[in-house]
């Protein structure tokens, strides 16, 4: 596939999205450390993969099966802020799990996002048994899943990528490798160069991409897309970045990496990168990017609000929706 | 109406749903050409052809896994567990995932799959060919475990398995196949899950038990007749959850109560049942419950001597129910 | 002696099983540097080094899994899985495998492996960082489940897991590991597997629980005395195989029995214990067998509210034994 | 390493286990087909590959977890003909599990022969454990672990060779590429080229040999092993050959394979091909085969006689060992 060419406006769009998650993440922080809310997982330092990922996608028609970390792309794919906020306080209209689940547990039906669960990788199959659905039905979409290089080391990666490859399934399984699963660094996880070769066994096609770059993944989505949607199989994506935050508001990182470390990474961070070459593409202005933060503040004051407010799930409906209307 | 056996009948639900709902389709290991290698699914693939009956590759979690998308999607799969005792590797996706979909998305979504799987001993199938394994996902909201214990059974409760809104596990024991014929309706016919059956009405011990255990108890209830004791027979039918009314309703008739099943004693089914009854209808009762099982050993050995041993019949519940009337 | 907290105590059960014998080693996800993400293994890394603390891949199946492997070989693995929740895709490792080792191969092999998990809720850990998990293997022979109580306990029933001939399923209340402290010994000392223990004598009602279900039922004793009901407490400590004379012996010594758990009631250990009751000493009740229990649902939700209706706490025991007591 | 240079000797010896494994299995068929043994599943077509890989292992340190169709391995490690029968047979004195388990389920400690189950691939993870004891103890010595190909698509494969890989165990993984599962064809179960291809996933070295070829197999273990040895890690092995049985004394394989394609595939049985070719190297004479083949029938006729005569398991012993002496 030729290099795919993104107008300016498209550029900005996916800046914003990504910005917009950053921001949400912080704020989320802030609430967490004063209080607020009891537990943040976060987003940052993936966002760019996460957005420019999503936007290679067709937000309405392809599934997807989003990871913890996943705001960018569950924003993309229609959640509203608000509603991130909701699941964030854990209150009864998150359109999640009504505050069933711990934050970062995302669904939501009607913009097809698959509701996803805490013990990980368990999405990968269910990936390949949409994308055999809707192949079954011979729909014109795909299955996109999410996971951490961590994850990539499950039985269930194994035999989902595995099933997908021999039923050559519109499956799209993106790896967002920040190094870290939790506390155990990267060769203690695998000892492969690089988690896209584990594609070959599957019969399927590899690829690894800088995460922090836009548009290269950007179009490693977009081809593995067209690849799925042409009767080619899936496509393996790993696209590699670091976790720019402690695993989540309940670990503290430094008694695993310094934070030299980090800094480091905190300077090649793939939303600044963005930002510099919009700058220096002169597609994003000082200006542009005041208004935009302006925006996104505004829009995170009222979210944080409302869901502050919200009325909490009632304990009556603590047994609710164990099963459904009867079967016959 | 013709005479089917056990899993004749099975073949005629799968075949029957298939023809009936485009969504329902089946995957497993060796379901295709090989018809399965009990051949529960003969003549699917000739019919319905390979898109809809998947031979997968060998790995139950995928099985289970890749089902489970397909039915939050919208499709209604029949997933095969070659062996009961190989449904271990999918435990997670069962339990992790199918059990609990509707109730984590609120509601949102749900997981309209069957999950089938030949459980049960009695056919030198050693250790991990015969396993119960019903107790393992019987403390799992948001599951149903159907366990059938004849050909008409068995018809009814898969047809509303493959229909019902949620996850279903549909253990069918394994001798039961060729050995249990009855006459089955060819036209359509479902029974309700969640409801136990009096397949023997008595008045003198209540035998509560599912599975192929009933036709044990069954001959024995024949025989212990001619003695003058009169035996009440309840299938669970479904043993999870169970159906608490009609399980109080047996044990108080008798006030004796005998309760049965292949799995090893401890842990299994049965005790829910005993706890039931212990808890809602103590006083009605004139015996101590009574509890028939296998030992607890890891699983039913191969050698015959030491299968005999292990495994249910009609003597060992004979005996059992003769000693209840003579409390 | 020094009063340690539940964790604590885990913590130093390693340490010392650790220096005891080299055969001992720990494995699992983030028990290296960072010493667990609830501290269990905090400073083992640093004093044994990373061949004998072994921060692992994210699968569980392998941690159980090559842990057997050691263990068939003649090691002391002590496994973790991070919570007991995430133990789902270990199930056939330690069903199919652990807890059948010795059997299979008659004598010849076995597999001391002790599995730890931290399990239960009330931590605001939602429906996958909040479960009991013990009825999955409450059924398995081979194995046993052990879920210790109190700082004191846990340090004395982790050595004997550590010891065991036999794999161990050793599940810790996760609130429990900051919420209970109590002086703990520093010199070496056990308690046996597969034994029950009186916690509170009583002659008005009995309660029979394990794990955290303990330190609740306490409190509401104590306050339940000072209105002149004095209660029985038996704390289960081995969930299996059950202790089933010291159970035969409480139950009967009051007559009324109150069985609680933090589970979902249908299914969960509690049932076993009732079947037991109801077998061996029913005429010896006056009163119908109660079990206080979570809701039959899939998990404990996160939202608090949800949380606090589903958890079990001091004020639920407090009205169930009262409510028993004036019966 | 050097192409390994076998002895006549050697060559003899090899070929006289191959050929005791085929005439042990045709036996066993034999007493299924007359009513004597209730099941059978064969090691025919895999002998080659069985034995040349055992002898390529020290059968006086090294761990063995075969899996049912291995034969050729145990018989080298020292199971004997009698025993062998007597696990067929589900005899009290079957050291394997004393008639618990059935046929094919090997184990014996004083061999060190790991005890098997029968749901697939659960012993790979027990290699990696194993290799990771010897490591700490300083041992010399490798485990080595064997599986179908279709087993290869079982989580436990990939978490045990991931396991292994992170660790540079001493393990030696080997795959008995028959080209079915059951009934099911390699290209149903897998979408890659090579079995052998997956190695690549986990850092691991990969090697694809031809099962029928005895030397090549010698080869590639006896390299796997010094690799292990060496420190540098497990090995990954793909022997391809054929299964030319139905799957076990209960399946029909004219349901999903014809005759034709059998009847190929004997043609090129690796066992004739290895007598051809000891016959053409001088190696093997008609007499020398011969007297082997009655040396061979009089080993079996013994053992199935004295395996037919030996008592059955006592049911008091139904309880027995279900956990061991007390733990304190
Ligand atoms: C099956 C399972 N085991 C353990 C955990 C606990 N856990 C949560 S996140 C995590 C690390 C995940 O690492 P990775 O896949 O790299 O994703 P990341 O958090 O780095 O994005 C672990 C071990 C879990 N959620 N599920
Ligand atoms: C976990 C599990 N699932 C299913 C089975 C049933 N089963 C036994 S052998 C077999 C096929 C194995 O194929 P392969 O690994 O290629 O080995 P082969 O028999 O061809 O040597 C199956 C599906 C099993 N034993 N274990
Ligand atoms: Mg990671
Ligand atoms: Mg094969």
């Amino acid at each position: 596939m030729d290099k795919v060419i993104l107008s300016n406006e498209e550029q900005l769009e996916m800046y914003e999205e990504m910005l917009l998650a950053r921001r949400i993440d912080e704020r989320m922080w802030l609430l967490n450390r004063s209080g607020n809310i009891p537990f943040v997982v976060s987003c940052q330092g993936q966002e760019v993969m996460q957005v420019a990922a999503s936007a290679a996608l067709d937000k309405n028609a392809d599934y997807i099966l989003p990871y913890y970390r996943d705001l960018g792309v569950v924003l993309h794919f229609g959640m509203t802020v608000k509603e991130v906020f909701l699941q964030a306080y854990a209150k009864a209209e998150d359109p999640n799990s009504g505050g069933r689940q711990m934050p970062g547990h995302f669904g939501q039906k009607k913009n097809r996002i698959v509701t996803g669960s805490s013990p990980v990788t368990t999405q990968v199959p269910h990936a390949a048994g949409i994308a055999l659905a809707a192949k079954m039905e011979g729909k014109s979409l795909v299955s996109f899943v999410t996971m951490g290089e961590g994850s990539t080391n499950q039985g269930d990666f194994h035999e989902g990528l595995n099933f997908a490859g021999v039923h050559k399934l519109p499956a799209i399984f993106m790896v967002e490798n920040n190094k870290y699963a939790i506390s155990v660094p990267l060769h203690k996880q695998v000892a492969c160069e690089n988690i896209a070769d584990r594609a070959i066994g599957y019969g399927i096609h590899g690829v690894k991409v800088d995460g922090n770059d836009a548009h290269a993944v950007y179009q490693a989505v977009k081809e593995a897309r067209e690849r799925a949607l042409n009767g080619d199989g899936p496509t393996l994506i790993e696209a590699v970045s670091y976790r720019l935050t402690p695993h989540s508001s309940d670990d503290d990182d430094m008694t695993y990496r310094t934070k030299e470390e980090v800094d480091q990474q905190k300077s090649i961070d793939g939303l600044l990168q963005y930002r510099d070459k919009l700058i220096s593409d002169g597609i994003l202005t000082q200006e542009k990017e005041k208004e935009m933060e302006e925006k996104i503040k505004q829009v995170i004051n009222e979210a944080t609000e409302y869901a502050e407010k919200a009325p909490s799930a009632d304990p009556g409906t603590l047994g609710d929706y164990v099963y459904g209307k009867e079967g016959q | 109406m013709a005479v089917l056996n056990y899993i004749q009948a099975i073949t005629q639900a799968l075949k029957e749903e298939m023809e009936r709902d485009g969504k329902v389709f089946v995957l497993g290991e060796d379901v295709g050409p090989r018809g399965g290698v009990f051949r529960a699914t003969d003549g699917l693939y000739e019919q319905f052809g390979e898109a809809r009956v998947l031979d997968t590759p060998l790995a139950e979690s995928a099985i289970a896994g890749v089902g489970i998308g397909a039915a939050m999607y919208g499709m209604r799969p029949v997933a095969e567990m070659q062996f009961a005792d190989f449904i271990m590797p999918a435990v997670n996706q069962i339990i992790s995932e199918a059990a609990k979909i509707r109730y984590r998305s609120n509601n949102d979504w749900s997981c309209p799959i069957t999950i089938r799987a030949p459980y049960g001993g009695g056919v030198h199938g050693g250790l991990y060919h015969s396993q119960s394994i019903e107790a393992i996902f019987a403390n799992q909201p948001g599951l149903k475990v159907v366990m059938p214990s004849s050909p008409y059974d068995v018809k009814g409760l898969l047809k509303s398995s493959i229909r019902d809104e949620d996850p279903v596990l549909f253990l069918e024991h394994k001798r039961a196949y060729r050995l249990l014929k009855e006459e089955v309706p060819e036209e359509d016919y479902t029974i309700p899950i969640g409801k136990a059956s009096v397949k023997r009405e008595g008045n003198d011990v209540t035998v509560i038990t599912y599975g192929l255990c009933v036709h044990f108890a069954k001959q024995a209830a024949e025989k212990l007749e001619q003695e003058g004791i009169s035996t009440e027979i309840l299938d669970l039918r479904t043993v999870y959850p169970l159906d608490q009314e009609a399980i109080i309703q047996a044990a108080s008739k008798t006030g004796k109560v005998l309760l049965i099943t292949e799995d090893n004693k401890e842990g299994s089914i049965i005790g829910e049942v005993a706890a039931i009854i212990s808890e809602h209808c103590l006083f009605d009762l004139d015996a101590p419950i009574k509890r028939l099982a296998a030992p607890d050993v890891p699983a039913m050995p191969f050698a015959s001597p030491l299968e005999k041993a292990f495994m249910m019949n009609a003597d060992k519940i004979e005996g059992a129910i003769r000693e209840l009337a003579e409390f």
